[in-house]
């Protein structure tokens, strides 16, 4: 075991006594500690929300960004320094709502990065309005009646995806999360976890009661590498909730299809502008 | 001598080989060249045209007066018939009905059915150098550039047919000969994203986007040849903050797009604002509001730029005046966003993208890339700071990793020194006169007062920014040999703007600017900044280009006349 | 008589509950009342607190010297001790330590203890009722509005123990009464809301963004009385294009956002000018740029909604200064949307969306709705033309399926009359000019001067525009009181900027912009439309409102000590 | 059969000859056609690209948006006039790229309207780079040795997603194609339609003939009710593409979740300022 709280801030937080992302992070703080890996060698990537103001809270490098945004920079952090680790974290919200455009084409490219979605089915820095993994039947300011949509169901989108690795967690099996975030550290390409993490202000029906009772750890024999029955189980929701990894396939990441020549960051090239003088010849 | 040709067809036929071809041998011949290019938003058909004027002396924009008028198909013939000189020529496909007296016919068709029916543009390309009085030397040298093995042979043979199907025209071409330095025939794009590339670029982001895509065009193809990374990404708000999170980890990170792109793009910019990560974004514009007029030209996008995402916060706006200035340009920008840390616009706009000129080499010697990153011997056990409080604003700069015990948290929200997120009044305050002290500094230290030209004593003052300058570089040049007191001030950096050469100037003379919009948004730079009155604009927004002589005859009319 | 009381703790402590019942209680007493917000962007914890300043005399604004403070807990006291006035009380749960001595108890958590542990709150209501020497009528009849069934019996109580637990302390607190017109106590966001509902709204799509969101939140409580639909979008650009879609089939439609999320529309807003589609977007300011302060208030969009997207089109911009024009304003901005076929921009800020006021009675005679369609029959067999040129170069505006011949093709390339794509010159040059000469007619017909308060012989003029305009009211009515001879001129239009008053009273005096920014770039628009030389600015950027003390005070030091 | 050419417009097109957007539209108005519908009462929404340029060559009410955003406009009109026949269309760049995130929420919102998506594998306006759905191996003057991800498969994220009505077609199969338009027609709820459309002047891969090898309809058999089997039938690629209705599922749409009390279009409704002025006792 290394230095313990290596990871740890003591700085008040903004979030509400009881709230999700307490556990949450420390499951990620432990994790990261027992992975012998030291606060300067991690950045995390965020977008802005509850969850999304992880970075002020842990010890590592952060890039609190914009909303809907945490995984591009997270790329641009791949192609300057792929030996740091990149852990992209934010709101069902930012991630799934303002930001899906880039969880769709990131899972394309299948960078190297684990990407943590503290998931509350709801928006909780706004005050509570449905977020794209609400039920239907939730009642909001704003959803007065309801969503106008169908819930957004994260694990089922990106096995039908066929993502590189998929799992669902619970912020209340701390070793479990722990356990998750760990194999998804070790896995070579893009991983996702969808973390069930109840928002004590808001969302009045995802209670940790709400979840406690529902979710269940896949079985031993469960095999994540096939894809039509990890499809199947993407689609279990209600009264039985899987948590695991529901989806692995390891292959092509993006940095694999770079027209890089070696190994060093580029962030630590060293280049002089006389190197390029030499394309002048096609212009002349 | 100033001699203009047009090439001009439907989209697919190859146009753009022609050009490039002739482009690239009347530069080797030894003339000063302005290749431009006049395209419609379409894939085949519709009407194009390039134009490539010769001379020599130097050559600062296009001509709409034709001297040889190439016409791959008829419409070309009678679309440009008005502009062709009295001694005008067309070169046009010999089974065309003749539609003009001045026509020369080149059997085109029937030589390319012979050996290669796609070839009919090199057919035209081995008639003109004829007619032009130049040999095939150049040509065949060059032709390995444009076409695969499999149809070089085929083109070479099409040249040469072309060459032997129409007789010597003209005998009095001049080149520019006299002590010339040595030099490179480049396109706008080329060579922003040349620029972008000596300054250390390692990383361009960006989404396809007219007239913009060159530069990443030309930036993927040195991909093998240097450490650069050159990623498509699923949509604009992806490239710039994609650009962003490779600045954050301290490479030097690019997007580029159109007003269209850039409107996605500025929520970002104003974060590279409060968060204080270097970023460069072109702009490369072309007429708006909206989708536009895709692949024409306009300088419509000056105050959006200026005045880019909510808030208030540091940022410099380059409009870089030709190709030369593209390159340095942008090599600059980089710098500048890495000494100050702040976001830098670069705007050009269509007509600098795709035309092409001739230019000194580019002088390496004079490039130095600062990167003003700290010095990792000076953080031993020194508390790190994204955003310490320093006498000019600029806080030291690391980058994740970089130091064992230093950590770099960077915020969108206001923050304190260390990065993290505050909400009080008395931080807010300090930290927006940080940002600001920044500008403050650049303002003084960085900032290119505009170029004049002119004698001391003028009565009129033509104003440009960006690419208006060359035109009315032209336009100077005609205005002063009619014995016109006028001078001509050139603007680059237009953001923050510089005013003492203006003022200075203004004093005495009556303001003219020239401008590529319907609003004279310069104009209205000016008088927000410098309180002066600009007595007159002339103003073009039809999505096409000014030439010298336009701009010179509105003086006439619009200044002198309305004086 | 000038009332000010402060109510402070926790996020999560039910604040909001006791500012909004005081101020609905202090309202139906027929006090003028004033009610601001200063929260943290947090759900719990931290700090925040709200003010309720109350008058016999119209109040335009916040005070910062306290009278009554009430303090949910031990912070509030310390924080905001220094600004208690000399005689000023603060009112405090008994279980605290005693930190002033001018503290009140008020065994507020026992008594919650008793009944319902989260209701400390209502105790603390029922207390100050008492102290201000006011019954509980009022109170009792508004608290079913605040707590559903099952708690409103505890809640019940919890106000008449805390009623009984203090005594009557202030008894020369003087009520408006006199000739009074019907009165509302709104809030800004509701206000804005209400305007758009009352133009006839059909649709409004936005995303969820502070501190905007209390109008969708408003519109959405409406739409089972209404036939109106509120959808919340997956994201900004989705919000506006979906409302651009709706007003193309001919419904009210409109979005709103804070900068960030303008930030992101800024193309949209751009294509319903090129696409002549009415629409209205509301931005209601926040200190940007990026994320900011996301829930403090801040006058920095101007320029950036001014100058919304790339290209060159008709727009307005509306800075409403108050909650009575915030609703009249709304209203507004949708009969000019459509009148004018363009987008308007209703520039808010926090300050306005989460402030309250008593303003008198909407006239709902007074509103017409110009929706500015054409009438099917006076299309028999014509053709219909999208974008027909006419004099004004506002085309008859059909819509999908209302003509049974006649079909509706809007466009965001450039255009001819029928919709479709151009390319020519000559063309795009005409339809420029159509769509500025709509601009023309209504800076003519519809454009609102700024109105002026003051005499007719000045020495200084305060200018301000939207909602800074109620501190600066107020300042104005101090500095007055001192003998000084100001005006006060406070734009509501900002763009086009109506500049005949302006330049009136120009001529003979000194300009003071008051806003709440750190550039002051209304004083800059002034430049650049009127070159006016504005000399002095009162600018205030730490996302706090300002007060009329503050600016009466920073006039003495600022302009006239340094004038 | 109604008045031939109906939706015909004689207006030269400013697609290249031979083009695989010149078969689709005339299976779309020919389906217009015979479904006996008017051009008054159709509106076609469309973003930016050659294929966007629809609206223009048929005789339609049409709006021509913006790059990425054809589907947002239509939700609008869903809401303002839902007696109109809505039809979306646009590339496949501009739909599953820079419009991502729209199609994503709109499944879950499933608005009653047509999508039909021109998948010619390429950026046709722009010249030629990659788009998402371009084969890896795909080389262009931005993806010098093919792209930095792997395709995005429209039909699997689709079925994946359990989008109402999802379905392929080849512009090679004219019957097919008008047949499949005029289900989606008569399909109540979201009914996306990939189509492959080459593109002569870029795609050199996926050509008429490489499509028309490959393609084949699905057996008469196939249930497309049938969500695990739907879900293996989409991942079909390569040298075997099935085209017909792989997926379909009737449920709630949109408009149904509306909380509108009558069926007249809102557009028709009369409104008089002074009927809101009852709210103002929620003031008082
Ligand atoms: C462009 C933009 N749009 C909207 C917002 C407002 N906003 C901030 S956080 C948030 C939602 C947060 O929800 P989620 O991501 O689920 O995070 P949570 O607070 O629930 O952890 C929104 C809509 C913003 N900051 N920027
Ligand atoms: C915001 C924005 N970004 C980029 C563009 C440039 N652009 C126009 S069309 C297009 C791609 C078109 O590809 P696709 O949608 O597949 O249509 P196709 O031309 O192949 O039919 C792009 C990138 C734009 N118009 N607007
Ligand atoms: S609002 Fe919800 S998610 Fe946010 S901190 Fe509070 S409990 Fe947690
Ligand atoms: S570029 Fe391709 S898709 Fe576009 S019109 Fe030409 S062939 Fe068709
Ligand atoms: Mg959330
Ligand atoms: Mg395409």
């Amino acid at each position: 075991m290394v230095n313990e709280q290596e990871f740890t801030i003591a700085a008040e937080t903004a979030w509400c006594p009881g709230c999700g992302n307490f556990p949450l992070r420390k499951a990620l703080s432990e994790a990261l500690q027992e992975m012998d890996l030291k606060p300067s060698q991690v950045a995390i990537f965020s977008g802005i929300g509850q969850a999304a103001k992880v970075p002020h809270y842990i010890k590592t490098n952060g890039f609190n960004g914009l909303h809907g945004r945490s995984l591009p920079p997270a790329i641009g952090a791949r192609v300057g320094n792929h030996k740091l680790k990149v852990i992209v974290e934010s709101g069902d919200g930012c991630t799934y709502g303002e930001g899906g455009n880039h969880i769709l084409h990131n899972i394309r490219r299948n960078p190297d990065l684990v990407h943590l979605v503290h998931d509350n089915q709801i928006y909780g820095l706004t005050k509570g309005q449905a977020s794209p993994t609400s039920e239907e039947s939730i009642k909001t300011g704003i959803q007065v009646e309801g969503t106008t949509s169908e819930p957004f169901k994260p694990i089922q989108f990106a096995v039908g995806m066929e993502a590189s690795f998929v799992a669902r967690s619970f912020v209340g099996r701390q070793d479990h999360l722990k356990e998750m975030i760990q194999r998804a550290m070790k896995h070579r390409g893009y991983a996702l976890i969808d973390i069930l993490q109840p928002c004590v202000s808001f969302n009045k029906i995802n209670t940790y009661q709400w979840y406690d009772k529902r979710v269940y750890r896949l079985s031993e024999d469960y095999d994540p590498t096939n894809l039509d029955e990890a499809f199947k189980k993407s689609r279990e929701w209600g009264d039985n909730i899987p948590i695991g990894v529901i989806y692995k396939n390891e292959k092509k990441t993006f940095r694999d299809r770079l027209l890089l020549e070696d190994d060093q960051p580029l962030v630590e090239k060293e280049f002089e502008s006389g190197d390029a003088d030499k394309i002048m010849e096609k212009f002349k | 001598m100033d001699f203009n040709l047009l090439v001009g067809g439907q989209a697919g036929q190859g146009l753009k080989t022609v050009n490039s071809i002739l482009g690239k041998v009347l530069f080797r011949e030894g003339f000063n060249i302005f290749s431009s290019s006049d395209f419609m938003s379409r894939i085949r058909g519709g009407h194009n045209f390039m134009q490539l004027r010769i001379s020599d002396q130097k050559l600062y924009g296009p001509d709409n007066e034709i001297d040889l008028l190439i016409a791959l198909d008829k419409k070309t013939a009678k679309i440009h018939k008005e502009q062709l000189k009295e001694d005008g020529i067309v070169l046009i496909d010999g089974k065309s009905e003749i539609i003009d007296s001045r026509a020369i016919l080149v059997p085109a068709s029937v030589i390319a059915n012979d050996i290669n029916p796609k070839g009919i543009n090199t057919v035209f390309v081995g008639a003109t150098l004829k007619m032009m009085g130049l040999d095939l030397e150049n040509a065949e040298e060059i032709l390995p550039d444009f076409f695969v093995d499999e149809i070089l042979e085929d083109n070479i043979k099409l040249l040469r047919r072309g060459y032997k199907a129409v007789e010597k025209i003209y005998d009095n071409l001049k080149k520019n000969v006299t002590g010339k330095e040595p030099e490179i025939f480049i396109d706008g794009n080329s060579a922003l994203g040349y620029g972008a590339l000596s300054g250390g670029l390692s990383f361009y982001s960006a989404y396809p986007m007219s007239p913009s895509t060159g530069i990443m065009n030309f930036l993927a193809q040195q991909q093998k040849d240097y450490d650069l990374v050159v990623e498509q990404a699923e949509d604009e708000l992806a490239a710039v903050n994609m650009a962003m999170g490779g600045s954050y980890t301290g490479i030097r990170s690019m997007s580029g797009t159109s007003g269209g792109g850039l409107a996605l793009m500025n929520e970002a910019i104003g974060m590279a604002g409060i968060s204080e990560i270097p970023l460069v974004v072109a702009d490369v514009q072309r007429p708006g509001p909206a989708t536009g007029l895709p692949t024409r030209t306009e300088q419509g996008d000056l105050l959006f730029a200026v005045n880019t995402a909510q808030g208030e916060f540091p940022l410099m706006v380059i409009a870089p005046r030709d190709h030369k200035d593209l390159f340095y340009s942008s090599f600059r920008a980089l710098n500048i966003a890495d000494e100050y840390q702040i976001p830098v616009i670069l705007l050009s706009d269509q007509f600098n993208a795709d035309s092409s000129k001739n230019i000194p080499e580019f002088d390496f010697e004079s490039l130095e890339i600062k990167r003003n990153l700290i010095k990792k011997a000076d953080y031993g056990k020194k508390e790190y700071k994204r955003y310490e409080f320093t006498d000019d604003g600029i806080s030291p700069r690391a980058y994740p990793g970089q130091l064992e015990d230093g950590l770099v948290l960077i915020d969108s929200d206001e923050h304190d020194e260390k990065g993290h997120i505050v909400e009080d009044g008395e931080m807010r305050k300090r930290m927006v006169d940080k940002r600001a002290c920044k500008l403050e500094k650049l303002i003084e230290k960085d900032l290119n007062e505009p170029e004049y030209f002119g004698e001391e004593d003028i009565e009129y003052l033509l104003i440009t920014w960006g690419s208006s300058y060359g035109p009315a570089r032209e336009a100077f040049q005609l205005l002063q040999a009619d014995g016109i007191k006028v001078g001509l001030l050139s603007f680059n950096d237009v953001w923050p703007l510089p005013k003492n050469k203006l003022k200075n100037l203004a004093e005495r003379v009556e303001l003219v600017t020239v401008e590529m919009n319907s609003t004279a948004q310069f104009k209205s730079l000016i008088a927000s900044e410098t309180l002066l009155d600009v007595e007159h604009d002339i103003l073009k927004y039809s999505g096409r280009p000014f030439t010298g002589k336009e701009i010179y005859n509105r003086f006439l009319d619009e200044v002198i006349d309305n004086g």
